[in-house]
């Protein structure tokens, strides 16, 4: 049994224990769900200690001594100072390094690469040559979108008389966007499932001995043990 | 027009020139004005400009060629040969802006010196440097002896994004202002946000049910926005469940996330005047990946039920799959993202969805603060300039006139 | 019929579950083969190969591992078919170690159903570290230099296939499978330089960038997609896998609208029984 | 001692919000190595604070195993595979194997063999979820909910086969130039190229003026929650 059919059962059972839970939650779906969990927390621990620990702090800490990287050591320590409640405090610092940097960063790349961008994007020019009508009817029809989608979401205005009238406008533009883009991505959705029931059908057939069709048999038997079982404790919990 | 003009006058006195001494075969290539070297505006400090006016002798097969040398004297090493139709001031807008002057003049950018021009690995230029000019017309060449020098250094403001900087100071008074007129009167009218005001009816239907309320802050770190506004209505949301004496989960995605939530919910309960009420443990770490995370979330839902379930902060594609198992348990769901490809999933599977900018006016609006709330009138204001810029701007580029394009140029 | 629409109304959710997976598994095994107009971009791959003389030679780069297998499997085996069919040799290879076996058995399977020879018809490099530098060394010092061995480890400058065709510049058309950007490679350290003719496939989520490579010219035309695949199925007039997810597809979208429409229907009618 | 305690963070907020607010703007070399730097930092900080978290997951499946909570027994099973990658990608990650997908390390093997089936499945399970979230939301309740059911139809008849087959039965005439009705594949680009762009436009400029407002109050202290002040 090379490690290929192997692969292919334990394939073929994980991705049965995870559609599992369609049905609803069982102790299969459970096992998936803690067994996906320790493997992506064992994964995370190895990235951690190879390139944040030794290859982000140990390596250019004491290798190229860059003293510098003290200063984040302190600060990521500091986070530990939340098991000691009079200290705690302490961890406050890093939260406010954290948040500021991120706050301070963000400010002016949100408006060059948000504001400034949607800005530019919007107001080329309707009637560049050769622009057919449908294209600058479909520029002015942009801009109405925007403005009053940006109306409805004013804050200090009551949406009454002619602001709830754009308000409405702003609101059937957001949902025609949403309804369409929920449907363009339902392809996307459908060929992930496409992509899994190839691979359940290959582990079907004889090459893998049939994994799919003994495991899913196994499972439904198993399913239905379990239930009556619960049932019978159930009941007899009931009138116990 | 400037162009033109003087192209015109050219033709006229070669023609008149040059009739009777047509015979002459040899090229009268003048050495082009204004010929200048200065540190490369708005950069690291890691190159040269060199600039020279364009001229008549720009023409299909003559080429300017670059001479470079450490020492006034040194020798002359030869970097490129550029035709003479190309290389513009106007092709880098970064360092020279927009003026249509900047057609008539040439630009070359010289980030090394080369010991011949098929040198490989050439030294990055760092002191200051002489060039000398020369022209040719691909068999003889004639050489300009002005001479000028330049040395590369960082320049600590970068004019190309003076816009940017303008701009940032105009929604900060704007927004300053109005948070410090707030100080002065606080009865600021604020719209009804149904979703944030579902929360206490929320809260409270989940004590009468015994059941927890679940909440997620999304699936970026700390510094950014979504986390932090995130965060700061977990703050308000669980000053309102200690109110009610009930229990809130946040299974976390990131630990230094959990860290601040574990602060701001012990907070919460003592300022409620329930600190022995705050179970640390309610606010833990799952992982780091998102399907793990997602599949370990769908457990919590399905085996505790939560009656309310919250998600704020950025998502992706696992929005959909926690929000419809939540729907399953028949749990009352209110979302807030600004992740836009979420919200269709969001609002096919809540019953409250806060959209995008709602994520970040929830904590003000909770928090009924005279100043946290002035935050949304001038963010209001701000909304008004834009859309004026946006209608006068295109009527404006419509027009022809490219002033407001060129005003949110970015680099 | 009220009840029906009653039931039909607050339809348990694994009902709805059954139907998909139904209107996913039945027509990947019994496909419909419904009807699937061709884009101009995948007909232009497809036109490149069916123009070539015969015994021309093609290079098919499959820059991809299982992750998109779906997509970009199916578009290899219909490429392949097209080319044993017009009788061009074809020389395989990858970048990407997690997919080599893939490649390697799409080339197998096909030539073993043309019956084609090892050696002279085609030819399996599978993968070696080095990225461009191994296309910058096909060009200059020759295919048989960058790949002393092929992926079975058997020489590979006595290789009949190789005689002619000895480095990149001899080579009619490239086809990039990419699951990622290695494109970019085969363009900058390829096609830049020796000139040969490019055209590709990539996945979904790639599709709507790689039209731009279309209009720079990297690319004389690509395949995007399941769907891509499937239009070159049915170009070789040869449906398989590509043909049937597309049905699948198809059968899927058409579930859900009919159960919205039905949904809608049994709300309207309960709605209206109730406040009559 | 307790003003100190809620002025420091603030501070610190302040000057590291203003400077990174004025660093762009300043191409110059010191400045630029800062930012680079300052993003070393964060893997360094990253790295740490993850031992919190692996102190809490660890913490609360050792407690459900001590009190025999129900199901304590998947907390072994999380363990076990945690503790299974752990020792694979520390002790014996080049040992190779071979498969018929290519060679492969038993570190890749088991990525392949456990990690991709899980998270695809996962992700696969969006197909279901599509499906009956769109069964039960696409009610035309609303003016609003019918848009978005109408929408989302056209959309999904467009983007198969099937739909544009059925969609080609429509006779089309020619009016100036214009095919009337227009072919799916227009409508749908108009949706998308029109009325999407424009609400996202409309939704991504609120978010970032939303963002700005609140990264402002966090510099200015206005914004003190994720200290845990709720004020």
């Amino acid at each position: 049994m090379d490690s290929t059919i192997l692969g292919g059962w334990i394939a073929a059972g994980l991705t049965l224990f995870m559609f599992s839970s369609l049905y609803k939650d069982n102790p299969f779906y459970r096992f998936g769900e803690h067994l996906y969990l320790g493997l992506s927390v064992g994964y995370i621990i190895l990235k951690v200690i190879y390139a944040n620990i030794i290859g982000g702090l140990y390596k250019p800490l004491f290798e190229d001594h860059q003293y510098m990287l003290l200063i984040p050591t302190i600060l990521g320590l500091s986070l530990y100072t939340r098991f000691f409640p009079k200290i705690a405090w302490i961890s406050r610092i890093t939260f406010a390094f954290i948040v500021g940097y991120g706050s301070g960063l963000t400010i002016p790349r949100i408006i060059a690469g948000g504001i400034f961008q949607q800005i530019e994007k919007i107001i080329t020019p309707l009637g560049k040559t050769g622009a057919t009508w449908w294209e600058v009817f479909s520029g002015i029809v942009i801009i109405i979108g925007v403005a009053s989608v940006l109306i409805y979401f004013f804050f200090s205005v009551e949406h009454k008389g002619i602001i709830n009238k754009i308000s409405r406008v702003g609101i059937y533009f957001v949902m025609i966007a949403f309804g369409a883009s929920f449907g363009y991505t339902v392809m996307a959705r459908m060929s992930l499932l496409i992509g899994r029931s190839y691979d359940l059908i290959e582990f079907a057939t004889p090459k893998y001995y049939y994994a799919t069709i003994v495991l899913l048999v196994l499972m439904v038997l198993i399913l239905i043990l379990y239930e009556s079982m619960r049932k019978k404790e159930e009941g007899s919990e009931a009138n116990a | 027009m400037h162009n033109m003009f003087k192209f015109f006058v050219l033709v006229t006195v070669i023609l008149f020139v040059s009739s009777p001494i047509m015979a002459q075969d040899k090229p009268s290539l003048t050495p082009p004005e204004g010929f200048t070297a200065l540190d490369t505006p708005n950069d690291i400090g890691n190159s040269i400009s060199l600039l020279w006016q364009a001229s008549a002798n720009d023409k299909e097969g003559i080429s300017y060629i670059i001479y470079a040398s450490p020492l006034e004297d040194g020798p002359w090493l030869e970097q490129d040969r550029v035709l003479s139709t190309l290389g513009f001031k106007s092709d880098a807008p970064q360092y020279f802006g927009l003026s249509e002057e900047n057609e008539t003049w040439h630009f070359y950018e010289v980030t090394s010196i080369k010991k011949d021009p098929t040198d490989k690995n050439p030294l990055p230029i760092t002191a200051t440097t002489y060039f000398k000019l020369a022209i040719s017309n691909g068999t003889d060449v004639i050489e300009f002896h002005s001479i000028v020098s330049a040395a590369p250094e960082g320049n600590w403001f970068d004019t190309s994004k003076l816009n940017v900087l303008i701009f940032v100071s105009i929604f900060s008074i704007l927004i300053l202002y109005f948070i410090s007129l707030a100080r002065k009167n606080p009865n600021l009218f604020i719209r009804h946000i149904p979703g944030l005001d579902a929360i206490e009816e929320t809260i409270g239907r989940a004590t009468e049910m015994g059941r927890p309320i679940l909440y997620l802050n999304g699936l970026l770190d700390m510094s950014s926005l979504s986390t932090i506004a995130s965060t700061s209505i977990l703050g308000k949301v669980a000053r309102k469940v200690a109110n009610y004496d009930s229990q809130i989960m946040v299974p976390c995605y990131d630990p230094i996330v959990m860290s601040v939530c574990q602060e701001v919910v012990k907070e919460a309960y003592a300022e409620a005047g329930r600190p022995d009420a705050f179970k640390e443990d309610n606010i833990f770490f799952i992982t780091n990946d998102q399907f793990a995370y997602a599949a370990a979330v769908d457990g919590i839902i399905m085996r505790h039920k939560p009656a309310a379930n919250l998600f704020m902060g950025y998502y992706y594609a696992e929005s959909l799959l926690i929000a419809e198992t939540g729907v399953a348990t028949g749990a009352m769901q209110i979302a807030g993202t600004d992740a836009i490809t979420q919200l269709p999933f969001f609002i096919t599977t809540c019953d409250y969805t806060l959209m995008g900018e709602e994520l970040y006016a929830a904590s003000a609006y909770l928090s009924r603060e005279p100043l946290q709330l002035g935050s949304l009138k001038g963010q209001d204001y701000s909304k008004g300039f834009i859309i004026l810029v946006l209608i006068i701007g295109t009527i404006a580029s419509t027009a022809g006139s490219a002033f407001f394009i060129n005003l949110f140029r970015t680099f | 019929m009220s009840g029906f629409l009653k039931k039909m109304s607050d339809l348990d959710k694994r009902v709805i579950f059954v139907l998909i997976s139904l209107a996913v598994i039945i027509p990947l095994l019994y496909p419909l083969f419904i009807e699937i107009n061709v884009n101009p971009e995948v007909k232009a791959v497809y036109d490149t190969i069916e123009n070539l003389p015969n015994g021309s030679t093609v290079f098919l780069a499959m820059d991809f591992d299982p992750s998109s297998k779906p997509e970009l499997y199916p578009m290899a085996e219909a490429v392949l078919r097209h080319c044993f069919r017009k009788n061009h040799k074809v020389i395989g290879m990858t970048f990407w170690v997690t997919g080599v076996g893939l490649g390697e058995k799409a080339l197998t399977d096909i030539a073993k159903e043309y019956n084609k020879e090892y050696g002279t018809d085609y030819l399996y490099l599978g993968w070696k570290a080095g990225g461009y530098a191994l296309v910058i060394q096909m060009g200059e010092e020759g295919i048989a230099a960058a790949f002393p061995v092929d992926h079975y480890g058997r020489e590979t400058a006595s290789m009949p296939i190789l005689q002619k065709i000895t480095h990149l510049k001899n080579i009619d058309y490239l086809v990039e499978l990419a699951a990622g950007a290695s494109i970019g490679t085969w363009y900058y350290y390829g096609k830049m330089k020796y000139k040969f003719k490019m055209g590709g496939g990539c996945t979904g989520v790639m599709a709507a960038s790689w039209y731009n490579l279309l209009k720079i010219d990297w690319i004389n035309g690509f395949m995007g997609g399941l769907r891509g695949a499937a239009e070159y199925e049915k170009l070789i007039d040869k449906k398989s896998k590509a043909t049937r997810g597309m049905d699948a597809q198809s059968v899927s979208h058409m579930l859900i609208i009919a159960m919205i429409i039905l949904g809608n229907i049994a709300y309207f009618a309960n709605r209206a029984k109730g406040n009559k | 001692m307790d003003q100190f305690k809620k002025l420091a963070p603030l501070i610190v907020a302040f000057v590291m919000g203003v400077f990174f607010g004025l660093q762009y703007y300043i191409p110059h070399p010191f400045t630029d190595d800062l930012l680079t730097g300052m993003s070393k930092w964060f893997i360094v900080i990253g790295g740490i604070a993850m031992g919190l978290g692996i102190v809490s997951l660890f913490y609360s499946h050792i407690y459900k195993i001590k009190r025999r909570a129900p199901a304590w027994g998947f907390s072994f099973v999380m363990f076990i595979a945690l503790f299974t990658m752990l020792g694979v990608g520390i002790y014996c990650a080049n040992a190779e194997v071979i498969t018929e997908t290519g060679k492969q390390t038993i570190y890749g093997w088991l990525y392949q063999s456990f990690m991709v089936p899980l998270q695809s499945t996962m992700f696969s399970i969006l197909a279901f979820y599509v499906a009956s979230a769109a069964f039960r939301a696409f009610r035309a309740k609303t003016k609003e909910a019918t848009l978005l059911l109408i929408a989302a139809i056209i959309v999904m008849f467009a983007r198969v086969p099937m739909g544009e087959a059925i969609y080609a039965q429509i006779p089309t005439f020619q009016v100036g130039g214009m095919t009337i009705p227009p072919t799916i594949g227009n409508i749908t680009g108009w949706i998308m190229k029109t009325i999407n762009m424009a609400a996202q436009g409309g939704i991504s400029l609120g978010i970032c003026l939303g963002v700005i407002a609140m990264s402002l109050k966090i510099i200015f202290g206005i914004e003190k929650s994720y200290m845990g002040s709720t004020k």
